[in-house]
């Protein structure tokens, strides 16, 4: 096939989204992993998103892949190629192609192509995979080979880092990398004879991905928390979440090779949230690095637990892989709905240490730094990532190893109690910060030991109902939080010459944030770009919004949580913040974000 | 000679077993099961920096204040004491470990943590005190009270009882037990028993609440307890490496052999009764509640069933004793681990 | 003993608090409320307050009455008349009596009295219980009536009203109120023979408690709810809620007569609150009026189920009798500290009705009340109290009678769903207020059923995943909300001559607020008071802050949770809120109101 | 003549019964299952109005849609089934209702839950669609995974299995059966007598995951469920007012008569089996269990026992049909009631 001829446009190169509409449960997830690591081969900046129903097998689902020479990796709401595989939702899928884009489809879907704005490509997907010689019980599973040979051969994608590309995938395992190869082979060399290209989309090699890797989030948190020393994780399987744990499972045998050959962590699988939490607080409470990971229907089951942790003073770390609720809402749509109830988690006066990871590099980041948080601050840290952050693929800077060493805040061991002079007590405020020693089981000193609880409890850990002795608890918990502010991470601002106005936001945002900012740039409409890492605020948020006009807070969630929280926080310049909410279950967009900016400021 | 203190082989007195004062109501079944508690753990020289304590929500849950002041103790949730124990075991697991619970903690709201925990055999003595009602609430009905007892304010309890024994057994449990608070010597050898057990010990102990749950038709009370009691067998307690002084006659005795080299002698009563066959058991309990009959004793045992911490193949040392060198991947390894990340 | 005689001072009438110091579990109960109930009898405005440690017998109790002219009923700190009963607390019972003070105390307690300043009579106790004539069983617990004796003289207390106290108090059985009225004579005659009277304190007949009742908070809410046709409760025991149910146990009974002679209602104990929530919106859902009632823990158990009932749109009343928190906390003592937790109570974007009732009249008004809102609003509705109004004895306007008929919200039967003309739909906003129409179970129209669930759905209950079909469903949720602000009850204000500053309160600290307002009128400082009586709040809440230069919002918890949510509902006008916190476990006083309002306002 | 739809005596046909597109894997178990609910309403000339469907969170819990669709139903939370219809039935007791649960959804974070609906009986057919894994998060173990079952990304369960059936004949479950979405037959009979049963009636359906544990080594697998699979009888379910068609020879079968006239013929296979003696049951479940049969059939039944609702003495109309008048008490009661509050 002459590429570039038929067609008057000009080529559109490396600036495009590509969408495959296929059933879930049908093995087309190695189809375009492979599309998306060989474009990140090519150097491409790429990012990967899908979107899938709440069941197994057999309901729609797309997989969309963003290529942008810029660097932008937010969703976008526009499908400049489209394959369909599925007869499903051919008509939808035919539909949402932008006018002038490809669209691929499954020869055997015999429904008609009612539009001439596009160019339609019919791919013998059947014949291609029956050649193959793949054994039949592989078949359906190598026919989505078929569109990444002619999507490669339409488009220009480089055959080798196909190939490069199943080698990875495959574990360099070379029968089914030949395989598969000789499908997408096949597929390509029956584009190249049979197809025509009438439409502008292709893309060149850069070197724009060399200082980058490609990974999800769960996959990082749970690295993250690696390096960060986990010692045990109590978890139950929820969607988003699962692949966390599901990670930790895989990687540490792998990454944690004792000299004994034994282990040093476990992972259980508890009966349901109310035990993952528990035994994840009762062995932060022993001295481990504990860990859990759920989504919304988990944390309102942690509730009770979080509160004693937070009240007992035990570090223990929650991982929010947040999904769209309420109840059990939207398994597999994407939200920024937990803010609120996380940070203020429990009855009575309850507030928590919430980390904001904005990508997959701090998800690594903050797998490890909420470990030290949790146990210099003696409390729970949640870390609030969501579906999209945590499942789908990310072009990132890679994991930086911590540079810092392990804070295990302060723990007093026999030797520990041997040299101190006065006697020691588990809710003492000795150095005047709010935090106070605590001692772990196993500690043979005979001073050592004290009972813990939920009830109220003196600087020595006895039961106590005094007026004064509660209040004086309930402040020092209350300093400690404050002290808080200072050492956790700082927000990232991006400034820009000349703006007036800012926007905040938190996590999976990022990228369409960041790319709404160019934009709006473009459009003379100069904003600065403060992005949250975590809760309780810090000074810098209070002297960004004291600086700008206007401020808009830009969240995935109806009720506009974090403008909330700012607004109980900074009360004397809550009037400068505009709350602008995104709450469909998709990925918010740059273009969104620009539009809803925009209407604002013309008001 | 001068009067001495007496001390055990851990060069302890009995008072370095104490806790706090009790704050239970005089005659409270939970005081002497405290009692107990610190009689066996002198008797077997424990050192009480060995033990970890955990408990619920309930007077019951509260007792664990009341002896061996000097270990680490969690006094966690209502019905939660089982996840909370599991995960802290993990921290050392050289730790011996008594958790205490109610009949409403562990029956009522905390029946799933209590199957599972047994699901999971983790190392620990687990008590039941059994009273039928909610004491710490002031007299509601648990999950343990009889069909049709009635209490004030609160009319007559309309459901069935959950049994504490058969619910262990069921959920195969490698340690199951009953006693009476009245059954003092029963309980301290139960208990004995229990610490040398390697996997969970549930002893369900009828605790009566004098307060709320005493009257003499109530299941749960001293008077029904003194009455409807049947031992299974008369239990004893052998240290390891210490011999069994009494002769029994051949057939007279069942020896278990306990995974720490100590054995556990139960001299046969009117019963031919193995405590290892578990369809047998069955059986027995349902015969027994027919009967109306409290059967105590050591109701089931299977001292080789894997512990939760054979399950896992842990480093020897405590884990919470682990430094940074033997956590933290080396700082090599991110290097593959990014590359790894294509 | 010759009265006033004795004494320089002027007589101190009828405006001073008695407190009875004793161990709990000994029975003093009927000594406390028939000397409570004999000054409520004899006219005199009053009001009874335990103050008990969480176990059943054995530690330190204390229970005081408040006397007061002016009818005053919040607690006050300080204590005029002290009665030592037991000798645990003897030292810091004597230390707690004012200067001028009457220090009574059980004779048989050898301890010294060692301040000169107060007027101390030691009380024969034992001998008197023991010359009763009581059988050995009782003695213990009749002793307690020999303080009521000695008080009764030395006080003025009418022995008639006593009697009668005494006649209610075990429902006009004759024996034991002969047998403790036996006792209370013979100590009066053994006062009347040997004490002579050296304090100024006493009591006299009035006529302001003729339009009253005297009754708990918590015995209030249960006959509302059964005046509100309460047909469900599941429930599970924790102090201080305990005494809801109970009396819902009791009472039904009585009050609910049906002609069938069998019952219109069901009360099930659950085996947690998981299952009581669960149950309870399960018949919710079933179309009945559903009820629990619960304290923090099992609020934070609940909140899986809050978020199921909000989004499935299922009526159901929780009702919440705060204790101190966080986690176990202190179960005996009282708090406001759960209000951002219910306001907000599940994961994703949750937001419920939270009624607030100020007195134990308006307990018994919303029990009935919030089984229309919450059926009006098809939503979970919060009924927030606390300890001091629910387990205290308060004088109160009298029960008043329903004024409006129940009123089910939009529920189609067969015959209405005949009419209908359009297909129904059981999310439709077919009226526009956000609020649809519900079947129920057992209608046996063909049309009828529905399958209601707590993932995404369209108008018509179907399952849903489409994001606009989401965000629609969420956004007239958020409507429905909305629309019930003007619905909810109105809150209370109070107004004074010239006041520029304001007070926002909730709950039971009404009486202290309204006491520490008379205060500060002559102090000079006059301030108006608007008592909130429902989240979310109504326009006029705004135009309240809008009107007074600071308004002081005062509640009992550390972190100001109804100041924030004014802030968050009033960013406008939320810097002059200033927030006064009063967390120590007992009821906030006048005093202190007055204290906090007039060191802010003189800085 | 032309072709005509057959109708039931409800009048109904066979369609009238189904639900929505199932959406679950070809090949589940549960899919099986709900055609054999379909199957057994229609054969019993169920009106589908007078049925209410309750369901938890999983693969499984969604299927209540696939059937039925005339019917109300609520689709709750993740392991409260039990609360949530225990409630809603209160509104009209003269409903009939069906619960659908996953292994997960009952055993794992559901076990207290469904421990609790047992003890009180509930009238309700409950359904364990039990395929020892979560299908619905992909593959996970459930807590009736057997010991060592091997699953992609989780390794070695290490833990021991819940037995539903166990658990249910110990709670005194008053109707307790299992079966096997490969036995359809069996299935749709037990529905049937389930249906009849006016307590809980407990129903553990092996119903293979195709495709997360459907191994042939796998205990919850068609193959391993075919090859292990041992009836305790043939059972069949005769409607109230119809005579037993066939002729069984004295001492063949066992015929239990429930409460609303119906009757289930049990014929007997190789067992000698008593579905009443509840000792028996156990000893003959730890035998199967030690043998590794899959036992199914009508394991326990007490029709006699008490129902929820026969403990609570509730007027006939449905309680969510009362009117005001019946609800609020007169007016004139609040005098009397305000003078009670001195
Ligand atoms: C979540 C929660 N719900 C309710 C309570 C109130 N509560 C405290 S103790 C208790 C019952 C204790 O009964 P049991 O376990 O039998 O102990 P006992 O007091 O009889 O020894 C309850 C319901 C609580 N603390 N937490
Ligand atoms: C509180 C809560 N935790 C976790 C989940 C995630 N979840 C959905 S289904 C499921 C397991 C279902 O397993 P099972 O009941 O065996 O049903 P199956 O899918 O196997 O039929 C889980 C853990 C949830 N929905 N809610
Ligand atoms: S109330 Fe009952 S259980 Fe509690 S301490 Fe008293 S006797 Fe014991
Ligand atoms: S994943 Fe398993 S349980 Fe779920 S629908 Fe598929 S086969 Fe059935
Ligand atoms: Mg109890
Ligand atoms: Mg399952």
């Amino acid at each position: 096939m002459p590429t570039d001829q038929s067609s008057t446009q000009l080529p559109i190169v490396n600036d495009f989204s590509i969408t495959v509409g296929t059933v879930n449960g049908s093995g087309s997830q190695t189809s375009n992993l492979t599309i998306l690591r060989a474009l990140f081969k090519m150097g491409i900046p790429v990012s990967g998103k899908n979107l899938f129903p709440s069941n197994i097998q057999g309901l729609p689902t797309w997989y969309t892949i963003r290529v942008s020479k810029d660097g932008y990796l937010a969703r976008r709401a526009e499908h400049e190629i489209v394959i369909a595989m599925n007869p499903a939702s051919f008509a939808q899928d035919l539909a949402g192609c932008v006018p002038g884009g490809v669209f691929l489809y499954d020869d055997s879907i015999k429904l008609a192509i009612t539009r001439d704005d596009i160019s339609a490509y019919a791919m013998p997907v059947k014949t291609l995979a029956r050649e193959s010689g793949a054994p039949s019980n592989l078949r359906d599973y190598v026919a989505n080979m078929v569109y990444v040979g002619i999507l490669a051969q339409i488009v220009g994608i480089d055959m080798d880092t196909i190939y490069q590309a199943l080698d990875f995938h495959f574990k360099s395992k070379i029968k089914p990398i030949e395989l598969n190869f000789n499908v997408i082979k096949a597929a390509h060399q029956w584009a190249v004879e049979n197809l025509t290209k009438t439409d502008p989309y292709r893309v060149e090699a850069m070197d724009a991905t060399k200082d980058y890797i490609m990974a999800d989030g769960n996959t990082a948190a749970a690295l993250g928390a690696i390096y960060g020393g986990v010692q045990f994780s109590a978890w139950y399987p929820i969607t988003p979440a699962t692949s966390l744990p599901e990670s930790l499972i895989e990687y540490l045998p792998i990454l944690r090779k004792d000299e004994s050959g034994k282990e040093t962590y476990a992972i259980v699988q508890a009966e349901d949230e109310l035990a993952a939490i528990g035994m994840a607080t009762g062995a932060g409470w022993g001295g481990l690095r504990a860990m859990t990971a759920t989504s919304g229907p988990g944390i309102s089951l942690m509730a009770e637990f979080t509160g004693l942790a937070y009240f007992s003073e035990t570090p223990v770390v929650v991982w929010d892989v947040q999904r769209m609720g309420p109840s059990t809402g939207l398994p597999t749509r994407t939200s920024q709905g937990d803010l609120n109830l996380c940070y203020f988690l429990g009855h009575g006066d309850t507030k928590h240490i919430v980390l904001l990871p904005g990508s997959v590099t701090e998800c690594f980041e903050f797998g490890w730094k909420a470990f030290d948080i949790a146990e210099r601050l003696q409390t729970p840290v949640f870390v609030l990532s969501d579906l999209d952050m945590g499942m789908n693929q990310w072009m990132a800077k890679p994991f930086q190893y911590p540079d810092t060493p392990m804070d295990r805040g302060k723990i007093l061991w026999e030797t520990d109690l041997e040299k101190l002079t006065e006697p020691w007590g588990r809710y003492l405020d000795k150095d005047g910060d709010g935090i106070p020693y605590r001692t772990l089981p196993g500690n043979r000193h005979p001073d050592s030991a004290y009972f813990a609880r939920g009830t109220g409890h003196d600087e020595y850990a006895h039961y106590s109902e005094d007026p004064d002795v509660w209040v004086s608890q309930m402040n020092r918990l209350n300093k400690k939080f404050e002290n808080a502010r200072p050492i956790l991470p700082k927000p990232v601002i991006q400034r820009r010459e000349g703006a007036k106005i800012g926007v905040i936001a938190f996590g999976s945002t990022d990228p369409a944030i960041s790319e709404a900012c160019d934009y709006l740039g473009v459009e003379g409409v100069p904003v600065d770009y403060l992005r949250l890492l975590a809760l309780p605020i810090s000074e810098e948020v209070n002297e960004f919004v004291e600086s700008h006009e206007r401020v808009y807070v830009v969240e995935m969630n109806r009720d506009g949580q974090l403008c909330q929280i700012l607004t109980i926080e900074l009360p004397d310049r809550c009037t400068r913040l505009i709350s602008l909410t995104h709450n469909d279950g998709l990925q918010v967009t740059a273009n969104w974000v620009k539009a809803a900016i925009l209407a604002e400021e013309s008001k | 000679m001068s009067r001495q203190v007496q001390v055990n082989l851990a060069n302890l007195t009995k008072s370095d077993y104490r806790g706090a004062q009790s704050t239970l109501c005089q005659g409270c079944g939970h005081n002497s099961i405290a009692s107990q508690i610190i009689a066996a753990c002198y008797e077997l020289n424990i050192v009480p920096e060995n033990l970890v304590k955990f408990s619920g929500i309930g007077c019951s849950s509260k007792s664990p204040t009341y002896f061996l002041g000097r270990s680490f103790g969690f006094n966690g949730l209502h019905g939660r004491m089982p996840s909370l124990a599991t995960g802290a075991l993990f921290a050392d697991t050289s730790l011996l470990s008594m958790g205490i619970s109610g009949d409403g903690d562990t029956a009522s709201i905390g029946m799933g943590q209590f199957k599972h925990i047994m699901r999971r055999n983790v190392p620990m003595v687990y008590i039941v005190e059994n009273n039928g009602v909610y004491g710490l609430t002031k007299g509601q009905f648990s999950a343990t009270a009889e069909e049709g007892l009635s209490l004030k304010k609160q009319g007559a309890n309309p459901y069935m009882p959950v049994d504490i024994v058969w619910e262990a057994v069921v959920a195969k449990s490698s340690f199951v037990a009953r006693s009476f608070a009245g059954d003092p010597k029963q309980v301290k050898e139960l208990i004995k028993a229990a610490m040398s057990h390697k996997g969970i010990a549930i002893l369900d102990i009828i605790s009566p609440c004098v307060t709320f749950n005493n009257q003499d038709a109530s299941h749960h009370s001293y008077t029904w307890g003194k009455e409807h009691e049947v031992a299974l067998h008369e239990l004893s307690y052998v240290p390891p490496a210490e011999d069994i002084l009494v002769d029994y006659k051949e057939g007279e005795t069942i020896e278990v052999e306990m995974h720490d080299g100590s054995q556990v002698v139960l001299r046969k009563l009117e019963n031919d009764y193995d405590p290892t066959d578990r369809a047998g058991i069955l059986c027995m309990l349902e015969e027994a509640n027919r009967m109306g009959e409290l059967i105590t004793g050591l109701i089931y045992i299977n001292p080789g069933q894997k512990s939760l911490f054979e399950m896992y193949n842990l480093v020897d040392e405590p884990l919470n004793r682990l430094t940074e060198e033997r956590l933290r991947p080396a700082k090599e390894t991110i290097t593959e681990l990014n590359a790894m990340m294509f």
